[in-house]
């Protein structure tokens, strides 16, 4: 199985995808689609692969040995640039159990935010055509381990979501689709800043012997490979490695989006369209704690050591936050989009944590979230199209008119309050569980809980008005359910079901890299330590 | 007078290169041109295979020599192309009238 | 003087005059025509010279090529009406001075360079080294060159047609 | 029968309703007889439980039978050490009773709602909903860890909320299911963070494993008051589960839902989980937890007994009369007189229950009238629901003879042995007083609607017996409301068989600083565990034998007292309840309008948190959003800013050299003709020109 490049196939096969589909008539609406269709079933199908032939005993984070998958080779390299030496850049690919789940999760929703743009009316074939393209951002964010490649797949992502919110959106798409880019770019200034200030302060011994300047991942873990004067090199006493860490946490911070970076993701929410709000929230979302966990947890264990709390806190003010500030809304989609502040709130929390129950639970929480908020985005997409209004007042009464839609709906909302035997439960139960074990945050812990009180309150109130009551005879036209949307949403139930009861069947996956991840957080400060904070 | 040697194929290719040349300045009309080329291209290759004879080359010089045809041959193709477009856009293929190069 | 030597200015002069008659004749059709000879002419000296390949290339690409290339553009942009078709000359003076001059230097470089000449004898064919040269050493080159006569193909045409 | 089809069986009664609820949802559309299927089912673990019922009790009365299965097996973790979670049963004499009582209830509930609900546009959709509800309180009762208990709790939480909901279109009943699901939630909060503590200090979840690393000396935060705060935070659960002071109020309003499920769910079984849990973290609860219980358990049986003393609604006063016996079981278990405690739980599932069908036999009768000052005299129209109505009244107000009584005496007698060892008489004095309010409320109940003359002549000539289906499962639990199926001795429950057989008190695990003194067993344990006493010490005993007497006359007085009074007023009208009431009318008012709890959550906490909430829209919009787009705003009038130096600098530079280029432009090309030849021979001409100045041409 090692032989077949599965990786790189699972990431570049939309963009194989993407070049049929530039070669196609523009009419050519239904090939188009089911050729979409086609390479996101095929990336769901590599996924499932890639699951079962995952070895749950490696634990990978700073150790190539124990990453799956791993395809390396030497990519750029240019001998002698003046000062900087050799530039030498990998291709380097693989996955541990922190990627693992999200790869998953991304195959999925992708697949599933295929058939909720096919009502998409304009340009099909572009839109199409970025739509794959975003997938292979995504899919190489999560499964790049040099940094600069990374950094590339990073940016793919965000140009196409630039244009499918800018184009195919709302009213206020424009606004919507320049706010969304300009605050991710603003990220990714300082993730750049960060890189490029790591890439100069840490060397990589190559085969013969001989040192350069590296992007590797797992060599900037290694505290043993800084150069003694590096800008962020722990071994420079006047080191900027605080300022590094902050300057990446703000970039990851603005995708999460943490409180007080997080107002363009309401109005990018309302304005996208249906397929790109699920990715939106379904994926998107989940890079920012990714990267929180992939770079700047592992590259500055000394320093995530200082910051928990901090870290912590502002977990729970997005919970809180995002919570009350769900309850104010008038709009069906801002009121999920809000609920996406707060549920990623959890995310930060168990990550502030520092242990394998407060970690698993977190990356948990991620695969959670992702499917749980797909379905409502869907939820809400379903009900748009039908009515063209999402107002929750102007609805009333739609259990009688849409009884099999009503049970998704329910369980969908149950699931985001946190539901037990629904798989929100699971990781919200082991995002608290870890995060008050540390004493310095447990303080945070016990407020944090009030969020899901406040779930349960702005879910069960938007269930009432728009689902319970009397039918507000405007809306006795409404049709339930069509085939395509029972596609849509019964294999995410099944997912959030499934995992809601025996939820090893994602811990198992990701366990031993949660724990390396811990071990490893809790022995470099060591090694990383002695500085000037 | 000596054998034949590389002086002598030398003269007969700058003999070409001198009338390719001729050709290239004194007439207008841009097939004539492209004939001059082609002589000087001609020329050209006649050097090539001759050193690579008299000149120790091997057959590299012959491989220079192939590509400069096929050279020849995708310029060719091009070059008329675009004579026929100048005629159809200015309706001559007199050279010195298409001097829109100046403005 | 041996047959060789008569076979050379034999093909040496079909080849210079007939370049000649290119550049001077004032009928296009004529030039294309000489033009012909001389490219016998070349392929000619091409044999002398060991290259019996690149002779038959000569011959197939430039005459059965590039002259028909040149006869059809001849065709296309004048109007024949059975009229011989001449054309103008300019610059002739400056022309023939700039060239006498040059042609002088150059000649003057080819005669007095004392040439270290080694000669090389080739086998009775060059097609067997030259297609294995072909397929190794230059195989990147001989790929480009597919490309670019594709491209020239696909670009002529496009020129040709636009509007 | 052996342990492991006792497992099997009680599995079987776990996952059966399971079952039928998805079989009955799923298939429920196509097919109108699909509710049979849950009927069947929950029939099936109806017998299922009795045998458990029978075997266990019957054979293995002392021993404990735990099976699980690793659930999330994480291995041994760093920080955390081993962490492997585990779902589990866990049956016990306690297990298997309310196993019996959940199933049995269950399926009385079932068989009445296929009369009562007739006709009903989703009624195979109520059932579903029954067998989901049915399933998550086995699955409480079953448990044998804490987390799992939060799961089924969280579970029954759900189908609570679906059949309150039930009639959704009436804004009445979302409004009450989405109140019930959200007050359950601030106890469910409470008891979380309890088992975080659990977690926290002993990295399991199991009952068993907890209560052993206490008596070892483990506490959470090493203190007896981080114990006392763990019990308590669990505790919370059970006050908004079984609906305690001051997380009550979710529960009159439950009423909305179908009565079937208030009997169910509202007065039976789920709201008795939380004396469940009590139960079943006794040996937990330090004293300092054990009197705040008994103080929360004080304050919920009396503040809903004077609510429920001037309520007209007839499902309402039962509603605030759960409450208050709920509170007498949270009281007895707050006093240690745990026995009683849960034999109250089982004795009023029974009646209360019966209570509730027979309004809703009544209710169905006058086709869903339920403000009692519209009946009256329905004795002759309903005899048998009349008749059973009354055992259960008796029972509740507790005359010799009833299971009630006796269970309610054992409390009161508790109350007053609590009184007797610590000098504290205020729980006695609370639950006597409530005793008496019980008789009289019940009563005045009885003879509004039963009694008397009808008062709505029209709804009264349409009312008539309940069929079969509903009446029946009346007569079984009137049946069930005798003593002799607890005890053969009608006026002392101890050394019955079901409190010196079956339910006794465990022996506390908390440390000697932190319990009461009387609670500890000061004889050999292992006699007290074959005696026939239900507590395990000696001093306890006594004064529990002292109390009797007294504790039994008391209460007899109270309630003929009650009711007495109630017939003395709306029997025989002697005296008259109106004009008492305007006499009295501030506290009249203050107990029809239930103490203005609501209205007081309403102002302070919802209030609250609603501007709260609408202030942080408006401080994410204008204030974080402002920020953003001030930044933007900012930006953009710099950018006009540098664009204009650009335009007019910047560019002005490159624009003036361009011009000079321009210039120079202009004249060089006058050198310029645009004839390709030209240049040609231009260059040719220089190259030669260039050759003879730089070359050392040396001709011959």
């Amino acid at each position: 199985m090692q032989q077949v490049p599965l990786l790189s196939l699972i990431t570049f096969l939309p963009i194989i995808g993407m070049i049929l589909i530039l070669f196609l008539p523009k009419n050519n609406e239904k090939v188009i689609k089911s050729l979409t269709l086609a390479v996101t079933g095929i990336q769901v199908l590599l996924g499932i692969v890639i699951w079962r032939f995952y070895d749950y005993s490696l634990g990978g984070i700073y150790n190539q040995a124990s990453f799956q998958f791993v395809e390396k080779f030497r990519w750029i390299e240019i001998s002698s640039v003046s000062w900087l030496g050799t530039i030498k850049i990998d291709y380097f690919l693989g996955i541990d159990g922190i990627s693992a789940p999200l790869i998953l999760l991304t195959a999925v929703i992708t697949f599933i935010a295929t058939l909720a743009s096919w009502n998409i009316k304009t340009s099909i074939k572009g839109y199409f055509a970025l739509f794959l393209l975003l997938d292979t951002g995504m899919m190489g964010v999560f499964v790049a381990l040099d940094f600069f490649l990374f950094y590339i797949f990073w940016e793919i992502m965000l140009l196409p979501m630039y244009f499918l919110i800018g184009i195919w959106g709302g009213p206020r798409k424009e606004y919507a689709a320049i706010k969304f880019f300009i605050y991710t770019l603003l990220g990714s200034v300082f993730i750049l800043l960060a890189m490029i200030g790591l890439y100069l302060s840490a060397t990589e011994t190559l085969a013969d012997g001989s040192k350069v300047f590296t992007f590797n991942m797992l060599q900037l873990m290694n505290a043993e490979n800084y150069t003694a004067d590096g800008i962020l090199s722990p071994l420079n006493p006047s080191n900027l490695r605080l300022w590094a860490f902050l300057a990446l946490f703000v970039g990851f911070a603005i995708k999460i989006p943490m409180f007080p970076f997080h107002t363009w993701l309401p109005d990018a929410h309302v304005e996208a369209p249906t397929a790109i709000s699920v990715i939106l929230a379904g994926v998107l979302l989940k890079m920012g704690t990714y990267g929180i966990l992939r770079i700047n947890y592992p590259m500055f264990p000394e320093i995530t050591n200082q910051l928990v709390w901090w870290i912590a806190l502002f977990g729970m003010i997005n919970i809180i936050y995002g919570a009350l500030c769900a309850l104010a809304q008038k709009d069906f989609k801002k009121l999920i989009a809000y609920s996406s502040v707060s549920h990623m709130g959890f995310v930060m929390l168990g990550m502030a944590s520092l242990n394998t129950a407060g970690v698993s639970g977190a990356v948990l929480q991620m695969f959670n979230h992702g499917t749980i908020t797909a379905m409502l985005f869907i939820i809400v997409g379903i009900i748009y199209d039908r009515a063209h209004t999402r107002g929750l007042d102007d609805f009333g009464g739609l259990a009688n008119q849409m009884p099999v839609y009503t049970g998704f709906v329910t369980i969908a909302f149950f699931a985001a309050i946190g539901l037990p035997g629904l798989s929100g439960f699971i990781s919200e139960t082991f995002v608290f569980l870890g995060a008050f074990h540390v004493e310095s945050i447990r303080l945070i812990t016990v407020i944090s809980t009030l969020g899901i009180l406040l779930g349960a309150g702005y879910m069960l109130w938007t269930l009432q008005r728009i689902f319970l009551g009397q039918l507000n005879p405007k809306w006795s036209a409404l049709e339930d359910l069509t085939a395509r949307e029972y596609a849509m949403l019964i294999p995410l139930t099944i997912i959030v079901i499934a995992l809601g009861v025996y939820p090893s069947l994602m811990l198992d996956l990701m366990n031993s890299s949660v724990n390396t991840m811990v071990n490893f957080l809790l022995k470099s400060p060591e090694t990383f330590s002695g500085l000037p904070f | 007078m000596m054998t034949i040697g590389l002086q002598h194929f030398l003269i007969v290719s700058g003999l070409l290169f001198s009338l390719g040349i001729f050709g290239i300045m004194t007439r207008k009309n841009a097939v004539m041109v492209l004939m001059g080329i082609e002589l000087i291209l001609n020329s050209a290759n006649i050097n090539f295979i001759a050193f690579a004879k008299y000149g120790n080359f091997g057959y590299h010089g012959q491989m220079i020599a192939l590509f400069v045809i096929i050279l020849a041959a995708a310029e060719a193709a091009i070059a008329l192309a675009i004579v026929l477009n100048i005629y159809k856009n200015f309706s001559t293929v007199n050279v010195d009238e298409v001097n829109k190069l100046k403005e | 003087m041996n047959i060789y030597d008569l076979i050379f200015y034999l093909f040496a002069a079909i080849t210079v005059f007939s370049a000649f008659a290119v550049v001077s004749s004032k009928n296009i059709i004529y030039s294309a025509y000489s033009l012909m000879l001389t490219f016998f002419g070349v392929a000619g000296l091409y044999v002398l010279l060991g290259a019996d390949f690149l002779a038959i290339v000569q011959l197939i690409v430039y005459v059965g090529g590039i002259l028909i290339l040149i006869l059809f553009g001849v065709m296309l942009t004048n109007k024949v009406n059975g009229m011989p078709i001449h054309t103008e000359v300019t610059n002739l003076i400056p022309a023939s001075i700039t060239i006498g001059l040059f042609a002088g230097i150059i000649l003057a470089f080819f005669v007095n360079t004392n040439w270290k000449s080694t000669q090389t004898e080739f086998p009775n064919t060059t097609i067997v080294a030259l297609g294995k040269l072909l397929m190794n050493e230059y195989i990147l080159i001989f790929e480009l060159l597919g490309v670019l006569l594709l491209i020239a193909l696909i670009g002529a045409a496009s020129i040709a047609r636009k509007k | 029968m052996s342990e492991n089809q006792i497992i099997l069986f009680s599995l079987f009664s776990l996952f059966a309703p399971l079952l039928g609820f998805v079989v009955t949802v799923i298939l429920g559309k196509r097919f109108k007889f699909m509710y049979l299927f849950e009927v069947a089912v929950i029939t099936l673990v109806l017998l299922a439980s009795i045998s458990v019922l029978f075997v266990k009790l019957g054979y293995l009365p002392d021993t404990k039978i735990v099976s699980e299965f690793a659930w999330i097996s994480l291995g041994n973790l760093p920080i955390l050490g081993d962490f492997n979670l585990s779902l589990g049963i866990m049956i016990d004499n306690l297990t298997v009773i309310m196993l019996f009582v959940v199933s049995l209830i269950s399926t009385l509930v079932h068989y009445y709602s296929i009369a009562y609900m007739k006709g009903d546009p989703r009624f195979n959709r109520y059932f579903a909903y029954l067998g989901i509800f049915t399933f998550s309180m086995m699955g409480i009762v079953l448990t044998h860890n804490i987390l799992m208990m939060y799961i089924f709790w969280e579970l029954v939480g759900l189908s609570s909320y679906l059949l309150i909901g039930f009639w959704y279109e009436k804004k009445s009943a979302s409004d009450a299911s989405k109140k019930a699901f959200i007050v359950n939630r601030i106890g469910d909060v409470g008891m979380f963070a309890g088992i975080m503590m659990i977690f926290v200090t002993y990295h399991t979840f199991t009952f068993d494993t907890i209560f052993e690393n206490i008596s070892s000396g483990v506490l959470p935060f090493n203190s007896d008051f981080w114990l006392t705060i763990t019990g308590l935070l669990l505790f919370c659960g059970a006050i908004g589960k079984s609906a305690q002071f001051p997380l009550h109020v979710w529960l009159p309003d439950a009423m909305e839902g179908p009565t079937p499920v208030s009997a169910l769910i509202h007065a039976a079984t789920m709201v008795a989980a939380g004396v469940y849990l009590v139960a079943r973290i006794f040996v937990l609860l330090t004293g300092d937890a054990l009197f705040i219980i008994a103080v929360v358990g004080a304050l919920s049986a009396l503040i809903p007994a004077t609510i429920a003393l001037t309520q007209n609604d007839i499902k309402k006063v039962l509603a605030y009369s759960t409450i208050s016996q709920l509170g007498y079981m949270i009281l007895a278990l707050g006093v240690g007189s745990f026995a009683y405690g849960f034999f109250h739980l089982i004795t009023h599932a029974f009646f209360k229950a019966g209570l509730f069908l027979g309004s809703g036999s009544v209710i169905h009768s006058m086709h869903h009238e339920q403000d009692i000052q519209k009946m009256g005299a329905l004795r002759k129209k309903m005899p048998i629901t009349y008749i059973t109505f009354v055992i259960f009244s008796i029972a509740i107000a507790g005359v010799p003879l009833t299971s009630g009584f006796l269970s309610k005496d054992g409390i009161l007698a508790g109350t007053y042995a609590f009184g007797l060892l610590t000098g504290q008489w205020i729980f006695a004095i609370v639950g006597f007083l409530v005793a008496m309010m019980t008789a009289f409320y019940m009563f005045r109940l009885v003879i509004l609607t039963f009694h008397g003359e009808a008062r709505d002549h029209h709804k009264f000539e349409h009312a008539h017996e309940s069929p079969l289906l509903m009446t029946v499962p009346l007569m079984i639990l009137a049946t069930l409301s005798v003593f002799i199926f607890y005890t053969a001795n009608p006026v002392d429950a101890e050394g019955g068989w079901f409190l010196s057989k079956w339910v006794k008190t465990p022996t506390t695990v908390v440390p000697e600083s932190a319990r009461y003194s009387f609670m500890v067993s000061d004889a050999n344990i292992e006699e007290i565990a074959h005696s026939e006493k239900i507590v395990h010490s000696v001093s306890y005993s006594e004064a529990l034998h002292h109390a009797h007497m007294p504790a039994v006359f008391l209460s007899l007085f109270l309630a003929g007292l009650g009711i007495l009074t109630a017939f003395l007023f709306y029997q025989w009208k002697k005296l008259n309840a109106d004009k008492l009431a305007s006499s009295l009318k501030p506290l009249y008012n203050f107990s029809y309008n239930k103490w203005y709890i609501d209205e007081f959550y309403d102002a302070t906490f919802l209030a609250f948190t609603m501007a709260l909430s609408r202030f942080l829209a408006w401080f994410d919009q204008t204030i974080v959003d402002g920020i953003v787009n001030g930044t933007a705003t900012i930006t953009r009038f710099f950018s006009r800013f540098t664009g204009g130096f650009d335009t007019y600098v910047v560019d002005g530079l490159v624009n003036l050299f361009a011009y000079v280029s321009g210039m120079f432009g202009l004249i060089l090309r006058k050198l310029q003709l645009g004839k390709v030849q030209a240049y040609v021979v231009l260059v040719i001409f220089s190259l030669v020109i260039l050759v003879f100045l730089f070359t050392n041409l040396q001709i011959g």
